[in-house]
């Protein structure tokens, strides 16, 4: 197994997707002959033609549009949005038609075929609109999947899963990480499980749940926590809709107490909805409130990046305090 | 590509430096006007045509009043664009795809339609392809080829661009034509439907019925333009305006257009000029903003009495062919909206299938709460109470038929 | 005072707003001679002059868009958007520029003075495009406030202080209600606070909160559950975002119980951050799970509106449960 | 409106039936061109247009090595199109609200806004008008009439339209411009801006800077159209096409176009053609998609080059004047840059202010929470932690200026 970093991951999973199936094409903003703003495309057009990977105009609308059409022809379209803050144009493509084209048609038509790719999330200085994480504003539509890895291997594995889910995919890719995160993936295709979360730590006292970049601050919080004796079970959840409220419930039902934590803004956040969820099932189970450890309910920020967001020393001064109950 | 040529004073080019006439073949009289040339439509094919827009025309008119007296929540007519949408879709391939707005139903007619599919839709019965979830004329048909409608405008427009690059990698010398109308033409789907079509060279037709009004809006409040079609020029696009009332220019120009999309890859943007003789919907009420002489002028270019008087001066068709298909298709109406007013809705399940492809854990739970909760408050649900009964509901569904793929 | 329905109430309010001050813009798709698809702009071009009230070309992005730039200009400008359902073609401008126009420019620039209109919610057949409740795809957005009226009176004091308010307001109108309500409204100028929760009703056992349209499904539901013994306490939300912990905090520190009931979908709905946020704040006070009462996970259907939205029998049937812990 | 002129052949426009000249005054070697005229521009403006022009070149140059050396997080320079920045801000009323995309910093130099200001902003330190929270070069000014830079594409477009709409209501005699690149022109936001300007009669200037390229993706690959500039028949709009370079004929054309949109309420295009001789930001390289050959061919026609030779013609201008300009910016920019990075970043509290006008209770809450928070952690917050400690603090703001109202 070779040692590469998440952005060789996904470009692996793209090429692999391109070569088994040539329905499959890649296009969005400088995806083509460039290769993406952050190379994910890098090689596919030379490798698969211009007419399977390829620039489109600067329209995000445009492109989620074509990209729906598309799908609905019986092509697989991996459609690139450059950066998650600038979905937002193309909200009414993917909230009323993506997401509730199979429904509306009682399945006469479906849109299955499409994955959309947004890099994603904080940490590389981007202030207000290079910075975002907003998986909530998604979640709460019947009709998509959401999907968030946290490493190379994740991010091949789930994102050849999202390609070949018979339901649309929007898959949103931490940009932190691109370079920053690096390990062992296996050259050849396989796939992880879409709406399934994982256990990466069994612990006994309290359950830390987060998705993407986030895990790795909670890694750097369970050490400091483990220090102070508190042993953690910790859970990527991976899929945001439909998201795994079983495994998490167990975890609850074992520990007892529950921290959340995302770089979005809390309020209408999507631990706000785990939050619910599990209080809602594990009741008579919880010794201390459910705790939410997020970004400032503010845009993001230039300068103050690093108070704004949840860092790792946030999640045991929170998780110490429902101990206190 | 951007010309190179050089001017020495600043000139304003203001829009008025050209205009974009209208293509006419056919006179009110059923004559040609001078000139002008008889597009190659055979007579079976003229009359599959004329047969579609009266029974479009039967359709509309018994379903208005049917949503009149109650028995139906709302309604949209074609009338006064049959020639448009249905002139158009006879230029086409019937495998080429069609993706309408909501006023297209006469080309959903024209490809074959029937009137029991249309009711069980409107009726949103079990038997409804779209499983009685959305509004009454949003018909889809897969075996059709018909895109099932959606209400949000001109989101299918560059959706159309996205089925027809599909359709041109498949290589199966198949195009796109989506309708809309002139309003929404200003949603900003338009442009980058457009703009990517000449970018990619997708074989599409851009069909923009311009009847003049968005509900209530005319439309120079709509664009300041000489209407939809110089839009083209932004795009480098082939263009062409047509009378929307002469269904022989709207099938000439379809079937040029549809040339240039499928042997040279060139999208088209065609500009049917034409009039909403109806109400917008069965919820609106046109005295309001605009006047009934402007309406009655628009009447005496009927489209359908156009083509008819053309029919009967090829002899193709007579008063006694009139009213015979006219009374079989008053008949037919009646009797299919009986049938579809009586059948049961879709079974309770269909309301958490679709969401995704398989029912997710969350959605199956959700269903069987709702199941319970039904059977403990029968009288607030009585529909849902009588589908959960298994004999009850065995009597709804005497007739059961396979209800999807659109008729496949 | 006379006896109005909604509509009536929002009318006066605009027109009050229009006669006060100059710089109150009305606009948006038939907003002008027509009075809007509802009439809720009826005679206010009659009165106030095309310059001040009229139609737009059909294109919510550009609406708004318009009316952030006449916003920032020093204009007050009251948009309507024909149906909440068409409001995602302006997401962007609503998400990316009106709510981060403040902060963005350390506030150079702001566009407090808009006012974004939309008739809202199911009830009418609307089937899957004229049925949705979008509010809780904004409340995850720092910057804009949300309000939603119950009533002829609420509608016509609360959209008054939305227009005036320093902050933009979107502000939606359940228009099943819009002939429906009908009421006693004080013809002269009057405002109701933005920000702030009404308790409708008091009791003891359980709190129930809601906004717009479900209030008039809580009533019934609440002479279900008094038939049974139970007192119960209505709160009316009335401002989504920002949202009044304090007055549910101190219901739920009394009663012990909580139920959210909601037109949207369950996920991510704004029901959730309620229940989040309560439970983190009356943890060792809650006797039983907060309960939500919301749509099914689904679009809106036509057919099987009244199963899939919740109903009034299912309040009293879910606040019952709690009582059995 | 909509034409009434029929033809009877159905012959479509392919939009090779015109093609829009491009409007140039001054040649490369400072002479003008055959038959062209020069604009009334006297030397007390010639000269602050051509000093705006090295200012921002200036400005540029120091930033991206500032970038380099990593000193600054980001920077994108308008190398290459001051001519066509600068020169069409001349043209306007210093009044005119100003609406650009984020490489018309030239425009702002031109209207006064001092290194200072610049460097507050790329520094985000305690005096950036913005208060630290966009990256570099989002400016913003509301003395100086120029809204502060949002990155979403486009946004702005629309926003000028609805910003004139208010102007001509006011009655103040001012216009708008907006400035966009030609990939911007992709978004729909572009077709809805456009077409509400010409349906409302809006007084504003949408100036399309293309400079042949959307970070890697060429202009062919964004339209198939010779340009930006057809899309205004589309509206009914004026339009000009002018050469970019050329800051006589930006600045006649932009006088022209102000006429037009404030004394006849008509919104006017203006495409410059020009070229953008830098990457496309810090973060780029664009030697992974152009090539060396048509950068040097376009650095040929730089812009300030032209400038000069004219003035130095027209004996406005001469090589000392040159050098002691030069020295006198470089030396400006390097000090004013000291002075920005040393200050510190604005205090604590700005992460929660102008959210809303006022401070919610919420955000007060988690405001609180996060002091106590960086007082456990200070290590982990180390310039937090700094600006909660009142003496470190303190000696951090020794100077202490009210750095808000842009300016004002
Ligand atoms: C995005 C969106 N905005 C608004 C509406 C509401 N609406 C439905 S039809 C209509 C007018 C459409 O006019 P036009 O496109 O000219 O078609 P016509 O009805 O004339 O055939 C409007 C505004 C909608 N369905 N979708
Ligand atoms: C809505 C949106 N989509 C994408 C981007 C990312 N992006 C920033 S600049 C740029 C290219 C813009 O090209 P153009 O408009 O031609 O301006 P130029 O950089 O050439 O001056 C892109 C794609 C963005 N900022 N906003
Ligand atoms: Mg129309
Ligand atoms: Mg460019």
């Amino acid at each position: 197994m070779a040692t590469i970093n998440m952005l060789q991951a996904i470009n692996q999973a793209l090429d692999i997707a391109m070569a088994e199936d040539e329905r499959v094409l890649c296009f969005g903003e400088d995806v083509g002959g460039f290769g993406g703003v952050f190379r994910a495309t890098s090689h596919l057009q030379e490798k698969y033609g211009k007419a399977r990977c390829f620039n489109t105009p600067l329209v995000e609308q445009g492109i989620i549009g074509f990209a729906n059409g598309l799908a609905a022809q019986g092509s697989v379209p991996v459609a690139e949005i450059q950066f998650a803050d600038y979905i937002f144009p193309a909200f009414d493509q993917i909230v009323n038609e993506t997401a509730k084209f199979r429904y509306r048609s009682g399945d006469l038509f479906n849109v299955g075929g499409l994955t959309i790719r947004a890099p994603y999330g904080g940490g590389i200085s981007g202030g207000l609109y290079h910075s975002q994480s907003p998986e909530a504003y998604f979640a709460h539509t019947p009709g998509i999947k959401i999907v968030v890895p946290r490493n190379p291997y994740e991010a091949k594995g789930l994102l050849l899963a999202a390609i070949r889910d018979p339901d649309p995919v929007l898959f949103f890719e931490p940009k932190r990480l691109y370079r920053a995160s690096v390990g062992e993936v296996p050259e050849e295709d396989y796939q992880l499980p879409i709406g399934e979360a994982e256990i990466t730590k069994e612990g006994s006292d309290i359950t830390l749940v987060g998705w993407g970049a986030q895990m790795d601050v909670i890694d750097k919080a369970v050490e400091l926590a483990e220090k102070d004796g508190i042993s953690c079970e910790v859970i990527d959840l991976r899929s945001i809709l439909p998201w795994d409220e079983d495994t998490i419930v167990e975890s609850v039902l074992k520990t007892g107490r529950l921290l959340i934590t995302h770089e979005a803004p809390r309020t209408g956040g999507f631990a706000a909805e785990i939050s619910a969820t599990i209080q809602e099932r594990c009741f008579l189970y919880l010794e201390s409130p459910i705790e939410r450890v997020t970004a400032l309910q503010t845009p993001a920020t230039l300068t103050r990046d690093n108070q704004q967001n949840p860092k790792h020393p946030k999640i045991p001064e929170t998780s110490n305090a429902p101990r206190n109950y | 590509m951007t010309t190179t040529a050089r001017t020495h004073q600043p000139e304003f080019l203001s829009g008025n430096e050209f205009s974009i006439p209208t293509y006419a073949v056919l006179a009110q009289d059923g004559s040609l006007h001078d000139g002008a040339e008889e597009p190659d439509l055979d007579q079976a094919r003229a009359l599959r045509i004329y047969q579609a827009m009266i029974a479009t025309r039967v359709l509309d008119e018994r379903m208005l009043a049917a949503q009149r007296q109650g028995r139906l929540s709302f309604y949209m007519q074609c009338t006064g664009e049959e020639a448009a949408v249905i002139g158009s879709a006879a230029a086409l391939d019937d495998d080429d795809m069609i993706m309408a707005q909501y006023r297209e139903q006469g080309a959903l007619a024209y490809r074959g339609f029937t009137f029991d599919e249309f009711m069980n839709q409107l009726f949103g019965n079990e038997m409804d392809y779209g499983k009685g979830r959305q509004m009454p004329i949003h018909y889809g048909s897969r075996k059709l080829h018909y895109m099932t409608i959606s209400s949000p405008l001109a989101t299918q427009i560059p959706q159309a661009t996205g089925y027809a690059y599909g359709q041109k990698l498949a290589g199966e010398g198949l195009c796109t034509i989506v309708y809309f109308g002139e309003g929404a033409a200003s949603e900003g789907d338009f442009h980058a439907a457009l703009n990517m079509a000449t970018v990619h060279e997708v074989p599409v037709i851009f069909f923009c019925r311009n009847n003049g009004y968005a509900i209530s809006t005319p439309s120079v409040e709509q664009f300041a333009a000489d209407g939809v079609a110089p839009r083209a020029f932004g795009y480098r696009m082939h263009v062409i305006r047509v009378d929307g009332n002469d269904v022989l220019a709207v099938y000439r120009a379809t079937q040029r257009a549809r040339e240039l999309a499928v042997k040279d890859n060139k999208p088209v943007l065609i500009e049917a000029m034409t009039y909403r003789l109806a109400a917008h919907s069965s919820s609106d009420d046109p005295s309001g903003y605009r006047s009934r002489k402007e309406e009655e002028a628009w009447r005496d270019k009927d489209p359908i009495t156009r083509m008819r008087a053309w029919l009967e001066i090829k002899g193709w068709w007579d008063g006694d062919q009139e009213k015979a298909l006219q009374d079989r298709l008053r008949a037919d109406v009646l009797d299919t909206m009986k049938r579809a007013e009586k059948r049961p809705p879709p079974p309770l399940d269909s309301l958490v299938t679709d969401v995704y492809a398989d029912v997710t854990p969350a959605l199956q739970r959700q269903l069987d709460q709702l199941k319970r909760h039904i059977r403990r408050y029968p009288e607030a649900y009585p529909r849902g109470a009588r589908s959960l009964d298994p004999v009850l509901s065995a009597a709804d569904h005497v007739e059961d038929h396979a209800a999807d793929q659109g008729g496949e």
